[in-house]
């Protein structure tokens, strides 16, 4: 077995520095990395190209790192519940690619699986279409996507072992997966971490090839945004 | 005149037997009240989630299971998880049979503007993009004006584009209609609007057909 | 819930017929999908298309349709271990394209996913490139392989739902999953059938969106191709 | 001259602690016998399958747990399973760093011929198309030379290709060798082995410098 347990969110990023390219799981503040986000608001680190279907809220996730003008290009595909960000974007301050969201995720899949490009019919005839190739197969108009490329992933799952294999609790799973083994180095924090041998094999959503290092965070704040609920009868 | 709950009580009569039904932000979402229960469909969240129950109760939220709208919900038996490029393969191999969704403008050829206000407004697109590119039965669910009183059924979008000649049929306060070769066809009113005062509404080729029936909303 | 039980194997393969083209799951022996492949065989399909791994033994598996005469071609990664099949290959009695196993598997997951066409790297310089486009991305030159088109994806999972969640064990999952929904109509085929709700949503393999219709089978025969073992002590 | 545990066994030392290697069936899969236990290694086989151990007990085999060699196998703690398109996500996408597999033919320039002799036998390239492709690490274990006493390190490979300027390493039965700008360049003699009887077994372009020392096997 190949042990990923690293001690600290400290230990689990090192190596990050101004100017890369960050993957961040989650769907709004749902299976965020808060520790890793933490960490890098914590070591300044500037200048990031973020991919990430969302940009936080301007006081959690993503958006602590745009308080700070950490941030410099959001890739994404839905940025819509940030002030801050809408600022940012709307003045210049912030390079913004905004990207359909089933086309984020297979960009990301794209670079985890050594495909180079692949062509989907989002987006054919819109903006995002421009300056690529398009191309009809089957009477159908499709689109030239290429993979992304990153330096480090950052995902959450529920719960990981030390080889590195993670499984993902309800709608937290979104993004996460998809973006393990996508970058250069894939750090995952985990809500529990188990020894080796603690997971049934049959059910690992990621299996630990594609993580680099594993570690676990504690105190997950796991924000609601929008809390709707019914009357108990 | 139909309120939101009208329309999305209108737009449930075409949810058949059998359909996996992805439900966009707003008016869409209410859809899931009105479907008879006497059929069986399942209603797909783009972020990951297959069988979506109504909204828990109070107390029960849980962080971890929420819907596109970033709305906590509950599962149904028969739910699953998965991954987002797991739940695009879903919407972009057409295994999601309709997709309802919101618009600040539909053209008469079926193009589509639901994401972009330059220099104003840019959400993002989020799943549209995908979802009006590969679904086989898509529609619109909105007001047949803005705020201005403008028209948002056009002869051809002003705002960038979320999709092209995708639209098949549009649910508004005003009518339903159907995006025909030659564009919008009127197929009925809503309650105690006239055929005069829906043309007045529409930019776009409007094709009336013989008698319009009233829609039957129960 | 959308209930996709049916009773019998043969309700479920109504709408079989001769000329068309199937995705069969399983390696080798493994995960097959024994009840259908039991049934094509009494139905007596012909000049059947089988996109399959491998090709079965002699006496097993896809090997039984063979003997029969019943298939035209055959798609696979490879073939090596039915005498039956290399003779009536070899005699250009039987259709034969190979592709190679990742390639495979991909081309069902594009049909399953709605991609028309990939860029993989496999077969580069090789006859299974000829005539298919290629092309350079980042230094790396690539082959362009388009997505299956299939009538029936016959699939063998352990468990299953009425709602056509799938589970599998072990390597038995293989194809299997990959070939859910890349057909027009995937039948599934199941150790054990369960209540929908028996099966924890987060440990779905396959959901049920992407099966038609599924079934019990009975007395898995579940063949062991090369049986190697050590001794106790 | 080594036998087909001795080519294991030298190949065994080119396994690297952290590495996740893929076994072809045949003299690879004898590797895993012989990596040195103080170090981390995982094997993975393309059929979804990852951190492999030995065979099963007698009577613990399991027909739905096996390799790609159709072998019945066991697993180790950490291990997991995966359908196919995740096993050669691992592997195009290059997350296995070793893969070990046996060839028919093996060119100068790195080319390999394993999967089929035309009008005679035609079993299938398997997964190795996409192996070859995608490694950064190949090792072929194969015989110096065929059953006719013909060299399998050629100039040009004359079956058809499994993959073209891959091959980075070989080891024979006769010696160690890397796959250079100019032809292979000899590494290590099998014990008792003479530079003489290696460059009579090579048709293609053999670079000898120096002194080539005998490889140790322990």
């Amino acid at each position: 077995m190949i042990k990923k347990t690293v001690s600290s969110v400290e230990e689990a990023l090192k190596g990050v520095q101004n100017g890369m390219t960050f993957m961040l799981g989650g769907f709004g503040l749902c299976g965020i990395p808060e520790k890793a986000i933490a960490e890098l608001v914590r070591l300044g680190i500037s200048d990031i190209t973020c991919i990430s279907n969302n940009a936080g809220v301007d006081d959690f996730g993503l958006g602590l790192l745009l308080q700070k003008r950490q941030i410099k290009k959001m890739i994404s595909s839905y940025v819509g519940e940030n002030d801050e960000f809408e600022r940012q974007m709307l003045s210049g301050e912030l390079e913004v690619e905004l990207t359909p969201q089933g086309t984020l995720a297979e960009k990301c899949r794209a670079a985890q699986s050594g495909f180079p490009a692949f062509y989907t019919p989002a987006g054919y005839g819109t903006e995002v279409a421009e300056g690529k190739e398009t191309r009809e197969f089957n009477g159908k108009m499709y689109v030239l996507e290429e993979a992304f490329k990153a330096d480090f992933a950052f995902v959450k799952a529920w719960k990981g072992d030390e080889a590195g294999n993670l499984i993902f609790k309800g709608t937290a799973r979104n993004f996460n997966p998809c973006m393990c083994g996508a970058a250069k180095i894939t750090v995952a924090e985990v809500e529990e971490l188990v020894p080796a041998g603690a997971l049934d094999p049959n059910q690992i959503h990621v299996p630990g090839i594609f993580v680099q290092r594993i570690f676990q965070g504690n105190n997950y704040e796991k924000r609601i945004e929008q809390r709707t609920v019914r009357k108990r009868n | 005149m139909l309120d939101k709950n009208g329309i999305a009580k209108r737009i449930a009569q075409e949810v058949k037997d059998g359909y996996y039904v992805n439900l966009g932000i707003g008016i869409p979402t209410l859809v899931a009240n009105f479907v008879r229960d006497d059929i069986s469909v399942e209603f797909q969240s783009e972020n990951g989630v297959l069988g979506m129950g109504p909204f828990p109760f109070e107390g029960d939220e849980d962080a971890d299971v929420i819907n596109a709208g970033k709305q906590t919900i509950t599962t149904l038996p028969g739910a699953s998880f998965f991954d987002s490029a797991t739940s695009f393969s879903m919407i972009r191999g057409q295994h999601v049979d309709l997709t309802i969704l919101g618009a600040m403008e539909v053209a008469e050829n079926g193009d589509i503007a639901n994401w972009k206000i330059p220099g104003k407004m840019v959400k993002g697109m989020g799943g549209a993009m995908d979802l009006v590119a590969s679904a086989e039965h898509i529609i619109v669910a909105m007001m047949h004006t803005n705020r201005s009183g403008q028209s948002k059924l056009l002869k051809k979008c002003s705002l960038p584009l979320t999709g092209v000649q995708c639209v098949k049929k549009i649910v508004t306060n005003l009518a339903v209609l159907e995006v025909g070769p030659k564009g919008f066809v009127l197929l009925e009113r809503a309650p105690g609007v006239s055929v005069e005062e829906i043309k007045d509404a529409t930019e776009g080729n409007l094709i009336v057909n013989g008698e319009i029936p009233e829609m039957r909303i129960d």
